[in-house]
């Protein structure tokens, strides 16, 4: 009960700060901008603005922060109070500093697993797309191997065998998820290839890499922005779930994640500490699939009227 | 689950000489025990959930490698020698034993004992068993115990055992838990079957999932085996344990997260058992090879590590500051007071310069394979090293694989040790120059001369002394960090009684809990 | 139907080759993983001569691609072979596992594929409505959470309090509703984590369509809402649903793995896990056959019902 | 024949959504139906005449609403009407039917099963129904009536679409029904029987129509009355046939005039021809789509190729251009046998050969501005860069007519449907070729845009001696530009040579159905027609699917 009364009390809150900032948005920005502003839904105005916070955060993060990362300033599992907001963590770090940071190291890791994983996924895609034929055949099998393939464990062989660097771990999962990128970005591709202007570019003898850039990406980027919406997220849950198997991030290396792992185990004893980073994941989720979901209904053609 | 390989490997020497009593060494029992202290109630179903065992586990009794495969194993079989709860040998298939020379030794085994199926313990039985660990095809972890081992045939009722040099401790390695008594047919065991003369018979086993058995309705220990059935089951998160412990589902649960012992006892749903021992935290620095080639250096390092702090949160106080010292309080030559470590940087910083460096940048390996907490003690040890102008940068290892592949191959790693209940037995094993489990690769004359001697040393004070000479040598020019003595932690449900003392040697009072506890 | 049999039949070949690449990739990787299958066995009390006879006793001493040909003329005479760690038939250890893992991920696919396309079509009926944005976003907090965070909640809020047993003990003996009654956690944790996708992409499939000429036609013959949703969109709407179905199906049997460690439930997962951890191949390539080949029928059941269920692909003209 | 008011509206206003604002679609029109009354709705796309249809059965589509005055159906004020009642109007009382039935239909249900629905839902017998329904498609003439409605609707042609829609909306015996373009999407000869269907079953029933349509010709010989939209208001109002005596507004003028424009012969041709197709076999999988088809188009000259949907005319264009290499036959350009696929061919003899689209909307890359749209070609071919490209880009707009400042940076969205279809164009010169092949250019748009098209490329032939194959199905369009005529059917070429021979008769008797189907602006036409086929108005119409 307690939980739905808090979101009851989020969710209002949340509104006129949405609304708020939609405002303030229409006000400042250039003419241009603010008309796609000022028609954005208060969801999307909200997702907006959390993102924002989150990349505040994450760059000012050593401003913001009132200790050190790794620094130990307590005992283990202090209370809430007036020099740590947020108490101590299991080695009396200070938990809101490790939120912060925490925000940095995850968002960054996160950004940067999903933009590869889309690079790569998406070009094959689109190329085996684009050229059928026994390519699109000997690819297509392939990934197919490859997911038939439980991702978790195969991330699991796959660092057991590499090691785990923050390196590598970006590598392993960008390689697992790129694999549901290109599916998507080959029936996106797919759908696109049969347009006339694609032909009328095959018919000038464009070549393959000017197709792909100019004429078949930005025609295929919306399904694939809201793809990118869901698997940035998941890259979180991926880490911490490798966590449970014992690998992830590196220690002592603040990230959302792990986090959530290391002091799952309080959660059994009704204490809320790791709910806090738990949380944090989840807020960013729904913030960036409002914002998605915003972006994928402009590019429908506003086909979803409301 | 490698970690419980290593820890047998470590400590499967660990065990006593002749009639040495384990000095300090068991449990101060809480209040909540002596209550309920009163003669054995028979009666009940024991369940245990382990934070070990795999769906992989076999039976071979060569390759039993986890707690859980050594819990299971002591429930259901009988070995040649017992190790109780005051550490000291004691008969069990074996009535007694002796040895004129330490070259041939005589073990008689007992009489009117039977194996679950109903037949008899043999002498064959028992040459059987111990041959399944013996030979050039044997594939058992303890083969090499008996490569020194010429003979071993039957005469009557004695099992006679030549060995092809003089071993006075040859008794303790027969008390191995591997060494379980098994029944034997024409000179072999079958080593997938179940059968055993131990207090519990088995009614089902799913590896990895749990074990159920029924308490063997003639078991020759009278006083003993006081549960009806036992249940042991494999719950590998630290978590699900816990819950299952509140919850109800199991009466002893072991590994738990330091971070937590605190939080569950305010619950007063659960007993803690916290046996100290002398089981210790390592960080082993291979001398060899630079910077830690240079003892400065190396001392640096020991005054940048807070223990207090680590003993603390790694532990959650459930063990002891250790001063770079394997001899534990519970030995008899333990150098209690050898001038402590405290945590000073600007000490670190005096050996750093003396070292001729002004600052020091090194890989920390460890991985929680090593032992549970272990990645946070490598974060805690690299925050304060910081303060002292060292850089320690953490590397997180996969567990899978720890022991092949960073262990004694990474020049500065985490580790553990099981302890030993001998100081010469430690040494030998673990420091003298050469040995196989001399993780840093540490070598020093002086040290190597003392415990030659030290052995065949009669005079207790001298002896005394050279013992803590060598140990003052290990901590102040060793090339192993020993920040903590670690107790072994369980839980138990509030019905469950202990003996008086709980044996500090193994875990799960030396494997045996089962038949040795009962419910009040 | 005929069209239909032959796409099937191509499809089943395409499995079979893809189970091909499968266990290659598995073997590949398993032989680089450090170490093997002697050394983990004996872990630190491994003396090189005792690596070595154990190595001799399960051929490991062989080179890779003779064990490799070796375990596959195996598999194909339809012998998995002996867990060379536990000495044990694979067949066995895994029979009942497998009934496990499928029993599990049916009973939470019972719960969430109904309750996915419900609350989808009703988002979609009434979209951009409260109802629908809180759905959406609890949708999306339920999957931002990790699986085995979501099990703890779950535990402390429904099993310290007694209602459900922390940990799933499970005996042949037992009657189904016993089954259903102790395995409720781990399938209401699945439930909660797939819920989201299927509720989605229902409600996606749908929207998309409330633009088209028919769905307009419908309004204009003066169709109440919902009978437009429920007869003439969600018909169309049919084929990306049952795929998105079967992947989060083919997720629940294959991809489980925490869920099973935090409930302690004897899954094929942790099995796969463990023979990992433990280098034996021969174990984690059935496993891997068995989860790849769910994963190719799933798909292949999606395909032909979504053929089906279109007339298009059924009646040529 | 016609009775008291049942539709009255009065000073109706209906807005549409732009992001905030709303702007005006309909500003105050009033209009009043009677009962067995049919009332033409002339206009451009973007005249509101869909709009103000949809309005009269209290219908605004997403993002339009209706912002002022009063729509009386039957007494009714369908603004002040709940949802519920006005839903129980539709359907029942007021139907629809829809420009595209093959888009309208769901395609997952069977025909008849669409058919009873409202009915059933209205509490009548679903037996009782099929049986009419039966009865309405043999009116409506559909074949095989009886077992008709039990396909799906993909497996019915268009044209049996069209009629099958109607009879649906004739289920319920409404008051009204809303033709919404009916025939727009379909062939000339399928329009004629689905025209007479419509007609008939309207007097049958005596009931009131609105006939939504862009082509004069058309609602002359269905309405009664013709009233005439211009970007939300109304133009004029007249009875049919004073409407077209004399049109009063010059608006309405204007369109009188399109069907005028006529283009003076070109030059004879002389020396050998620049494309000259040779005993072409083609086709996809098994089938041969196209039969030895030979044709040859001189420098400066217009070749029209004109067949129905499916006669493969189109396919033509592919092999010319190289996407489908025939399997006999070739194609010889400049005297010189082009290599049958596109990707053999040079770049300048890619460059020779442009095309340019029906639909400009998949034609041009809708992420692109037309600066790069335009300019790629241009780059490509002539390897301009920088500031010689922007000047050459900008000389191409204001060759096609659009100033360069205002346009050059803009998306295609930006533009209305002639003037993407001129971008076609320039991005067609923009490869300066000697060939231009025109798929059903103007058949998407509106009459007065079409001329405005064929005329500029009329001036643009003049201008460079461009070569055309004018692709099309529009006889009239035909009429205006073509220098030679090839008239295909079923893949075969049934009749070719100079326009005005092909006009003056005798014709091949598909030629003459072609001809004749051709609607007249004559309000008497189609009754003549039908007369003189006696009535069978299946006669030689070929199964053609919709297009869509």
């Amino acid at each position: 009960m307690g939980v739905l009364l808090f979101l009851v009390i989020v969710i209002a809150a949340s509104i006129p700060l949405a609304w708020l900032f939609r405002a303030t948005l229409v006000r400042t920005l250039p003419h241009d901008i603010a008309i796609v502003a000022r028609d954005m839904p208060l969801t999307a105005a909200f997702g907006l603005l959390v993102i924002g916070v989150y990349v505040f955060v994450a760059v000012l993060a050593p401003v913001l922060a009132p200790f050190p990362e790794r620094a130990v300033v307590g005992t283990q599992f202090q209370p809430w109070d007036s020099t740590h907001w947020l108490g101590t963590d299991r080695l009396g770090r200070d938990m809101l500093s490790r939120l912060i940071y925490g925000a940095r190291n995850t968002v960054g890791i996160a950004f940067a697993t999903t933009t590869l994983a889309f690079v790569v996924g998406s070009l094959l895609g689109i190329w085996a797309a684009l050229r059928g034929g026994w390519l699109d055949q000997g690819l297509s099998r392939f990934v197919d191997a490859l997911m038939a393939i439980p991702s978790l464990i195969f991330s699991l062989l796959l660092l057991t065998i590499f090691g785990t660097t923050v390196m590598t771990l970006i590598l392993v999962i960008a390689a697992v998820d790129a694999t549901r990128v290109y599916r998507i970005a080959r029936s996106v591709a797919q759908g696109v290839v049969v347009m006339d202007y694609i032909e009328a570019a095959r018919l000038r003898g464009e070549g393959n890499w000017y197709l792909i850039r100019r004429e078949i990406l930005p025609n295929a980027l919306a399904p694939l922005v809201a793809e990118f919406g869901l698997r940035f997220c998941f890259v979180f849950l991926t880490i911490s779930s490798l966590s449970f198997l014992g690998l992830g991030i590196q220690p002592p290396t603040a990230d959302w994640g792990s986090m959530v792992r290391d002091n799952a185990t309080l959660i059994t004893f009704g204490n809320v500490t790791p709910l806090l980073p738990a949380g944090a994941i989840a807020l960013l989720t729904v913030a960036v699939n409002f914002v998605v979901d915003w972006q994928l209904y402009r590019a429908s053609g506003l086909k979803e009227q409301g | 689950m490698n970690d419980k390989t290593h820890h047998t490997g470590m400590t499967r020497r660990g065990l006593l000489k002749g009639a040495t009593a384990l000095g300090a060494a068991g449990l101060i029992l809480p209040a909540s025990y002596r209550a309920a202290r009163a003669e054995p109630q028979k009666g009940g179903t024991f369940r245990i959930g382990l934070g070990h065992g795999n769906s992989t586990d076999g039976y071979d009794p060569g390759l039993w490698d986890n707690l859980y495969a050594q819990v299971f194993a002591a429930s259901r079989h009988n070995q040649l020698i017992e190790v109780d709860a005051h550490g000291q040998l004691t008969p069990e298939i074996a009535e007694s034993w002796e040895s004129s020379d330490g070259k041939t030794w005589v073990f008689r085994i007992r009489e009117g004992v039977s194996f679950h199926s109903g037949k008899d313990v043999t002498v064959e039985d028992v040459i059987a068993s111990l041959n399944h660990h013996r030979g050039d095809e044997a594939t058992s972890a303890i083969k090499q115990f008996f490569d020194p081992v010429t003979d071993i045939r039957a005469d009557g009722q004695n099992v006679i055992v030549t060995l092809d040099a003089a071993n006075g401790d040859f008794p303790y390695l027969m008390s191995d838990y591997h060494l379980a008594i098994m029944p034997g047919s024409d000179g072999k065991i079958d080593p997938n079957s179940t059968d055993g003369c131990g207090p519990y018979v088995v009614e089902s086993y799913e590896p990895g999932v749990q074990a159920s058995l029924t308490r063997n309705p003639d078991y020759w220990k009278s006083d003993r085996a006081h549960f009806d059935r036992v249940e042991i089951l494999a719950i590998l998160d630290s978590a699900a344990r816990l819950n299952a412990l509140m919850t109800g589902q199991v009466d002893l649960i072991d590994q738990i997260d330091p971070a937590t012992i605190g939080m569950l006892e305010a619950r007063g749903v659960a007993n803690i058992l916290s046996i100290p021992g002398n089981a210790h935290y390592v960080f082993p620095m291979d001398s060899r090879a630079a910077p830690f080639d240079d003892n400065n250096v190396r001392l640096a390092l020991k005054y940048a590590i807070d223990r207090q702090q680590m003993v603390d949160t790694i532990l959650g106080g459930h063990g002891a500051v250790s001063n770079d010292n394997p001899i534990g309080p519970a030995n008899r030559y333990f150098y209690a007071d050898m001038e402590p470590k405290e945590f000073d940087p600007d000490r670190a910083r005096f050996y750093l310069r003396e070292a001729g460096m002004d600052s020091l940048s090194v890989d920390l390996h460890v991985a929680d394979a090593a032992f549970s907490g272990a990645v946070d003690a490598g974060a805690l040890f690299a925050e304060t090293a910081a303060q002292a102008g060292i850089n320690i940068n953490l590397v997180r290892e996969p567990n899978d694989g720890y022991w092949d592949n960073v262990w004694m191959q990474k020049p500065f790693v985490a580790s553990y040790w099981g302890g030993r209940a001998v100081e010469d037995h430690m040494f030998t094993t673990g420091y003298a120059t050469g040995a196989s489990w001399n993780d840093s690769f540490w070598s020093n004359e002086r040290f190597d001369e003392l415990l030659v001697k030290a052995r065949s040393e009669i005079n207790e004070d001298l002896r005394r002394e050279m013992y803590q000479e060598m140990q003052r040598i290990v901590s102040f020019e060793g090339s192993v960090i020993i920040p903590m003595n670690n107790n072994y932690v369980m839980a138990t449900a509030l019905n469950v009684a202990t003996p008086e003392r709980v044996s500090s040697n193994w875990n799960i009072d030396g494997f045996r809990a089962v038949e040795r506890w009962w419910f009040t | 139907m005929h069209a239909v049999l032959v796409m099937i039949l191509q499809r089943l070949g395409l499995g079979v080759l893809t189970l091909f690449v499968v266990s290659l990739v598995i073997f590949g990787a398993t032989e680089l993983l450090p170490g093997d299958l002697a050394s983990s066995l004996l872990g630190q009390s491994a003396t090189p001569e005792t690596v070595a006879a154990l190595r001799r006793q399960m051929g490991l001493d062989q080179p890779a691609p003779v064990r490799y040909w070796a375990w596959l003329t195996g598999v194909l005479q339809g012998d998995f072979g002996v867990s060379l760690a536990s000495r044990r038939p694979i067949a066995d250890m895994m029979s009942a596992r497998l009934g496990n893992t499928v029993f599990l991920a049916l009973y939470a696919a019972a719960i969430a594929v109904p309750l996915s396309l419900i609350l989808g079509v009703l988002a979609a009926l009434w979209r951009n409505s409260l109802f629908d944005r809180v759905a959406n976003a609890g949708a999306l907090s339920a999957i931002s959470f990790p699986e085995f965070f979501v099990a703890y909640i779950l535990i402390f809020l429904l099993a310290q309090s007694g209602y459900f047993p922390s940990m799933v003990r499970l005996s042949p003996a037992m009657s189904l509703g016993d089954k259903l009654y102790v395995t409720f956690l781990p399938a209401l944790t699945l439930t909660l984590v797939v819920t989201a996708h299927m509720m989605r992409m229902t409600r996606a499939a749908i929207i998309n369509l409330m633009a088209s000429p028919y769905i307009e036609m419908a309004r204009l013959k003066g169709l109440s809402p919902l009978r437009i949703v429920l007869r003439h969109a969600l018909p169309n709407a049919l084929a990306p649903i049952i795929n998105v179905i079967a992947l989060n199906l083919a997720y629940l049997i294959t991809g489980v793995v925490v869920v099973e460690v935090v409930f302690v439930y004897p899954g094929l997962g942790q099995l796969m896990v463990d023979s990992v951890s433990k280098r034996d191949i021969a174990v984690v390539q059935a496993i891997a056959l068995i989860f790849a080949s769910a994963y190719v029928l799933l798909n292949l059941t999606a395909d032909v019902l979504s053929t089906l269920t279109n007339p298009r692909l059924m009646r040529r003209k | 024949m016609t009775g008291d008011v049942l539709l009255n509206i009065k000073g109706l206003h209906i807005e549409g959504r732009a992001g905030e604002d709303w702007l005006p679609i309909i500003n105050g029109i009033d209009l009043t139906l009677r009962r067995g009354e049919v009332l033409g709705l002339i206009g451009e796309s973007g005249a509101g005449k869909s709009t103000l249809g949809l309005a009269a059965m209290g219908f605004a589509r997403d993002g339009c609403r209706i912002s002022g005055g009063e729509i009386t159906f039957d007494g009714i004020d369908l603004r002040a009407a709940s949802e519920r009642r006005k839903r129980a109007l539709r359907g029942r009382r007021i139907a629809y039917v829809a420009q595209s039935a093959a888009a309208s239909f769901n395609p997952a249900h069977k025909l008849i099963d669409q058919y009873c629905e409202v009915p059933v839902l209205k509490g009548m017998g679903r037996s009782e129904t099929e049986a009419e329904a039966v009865t309405l498609y043999r009116k409506m003439q559909l074949p095989a009536p009886e077992e008709i409605g039990f396909r799906y609707p993909h497996q019915v042609s268009g044209g049996q679409l069209q009629r099958a829609m109607t009879a649906m909306a004739m289920a319920c015996h409404p008051d009204l029904i809303i033709f919404d373009e009916p025939t727009t999407a379909l062939d000339v000869t399928t329009q004629i029987e689905v025209l007479a269907a419509i007609r008939d079953i309207v007097r049958d029933y005596n009931t009131a129509a609105i006939y939504i349509t862009h082509d004069l010709a058309v609602v002359a010989q269905m309405a009664d009355r013709i009233k005439i939209l211009l970007r939300g208001d109304e133009v004029e109002e007249a009875d049919t046939r004073t409407m077209l005596a004399n049109p009063k507004a010059d608006y309405t003028k204007s369109l009188w005039a399109v069907r005028s424009f006529a283009r003076p012969e070109a030059p004879p041709p002389k020396g050998a021809p620049l494309v000259s197709v040779q005993g072409v076999r083609a086709g996809y999988g098994k089938v041969d789509i196209l039969h030895d088809v030979s044709f040859d188009i001189h420098a400066g000259r217009t070749v029209a190729v004109v067949g129905e949907s499916g006669s493969g005319k189109s396919t033509v264009a592919r092999v010319i251009t190289g996407l489908l290499p025939p399997r006999d036959g070739q194609v010889v350009f400049d005297g010189t046998p082009l290599p049958p696929d596109y990707r053999a061919r040079t770049r300048d003899q890619l460059r020779q050969c442009q095309m340019i689209y029906q639909m400009a909307d998949t034609a041009l890359n809708p992420k692109l501005r037309l600066r790069e749209l335009i300019g790629r070609p241009a780059r490509m071919y002539l390897g301009l860069q920088g500031r010689a490209l922007d000047s050459r880009v900008r000389e191409l707009l204001d060759l096609i007519e659009l100033d360069p400042d205002t346009y050059i940076d803009r998306l295609p969205s930006e533009l209305s449907g002639g003037q993407k279809q001129r971008i076609g164009i320039a991005r067609a010169l923009a490869a300066e070729p000697q060939l231009i092949i025109c798929d059903e250019v103007t058949s998407a748009l509106d009459q007065i845009v079409q001329e405005g098209i064929l005329k500029l490329l009329d001036r643009l032939q003049r201008e460079f001696g461009l070569a055309y194959m004018f692709i099309t199905h529009d006889l009239s369009t035909v009429r205006a530009i073509a220098d030679e005529v090839v008239v295909m059917q079923h893949g075969r070429v049934v009749e070719q040579g100079p326009k005005p021979e092909m006009f003056a008769p005798p014709h091949e008797p598909y030629t003459e159905l072609l001809l004749s189907s051709v609607p007249e602006m004559d309000p008497d036409w189609l009754t003549r027609l039908l007369a003189a086929r006696g009535g069978t108005v299946q006669a030689g119409a070929p199964c053609s699917g919709g297009k869509g």
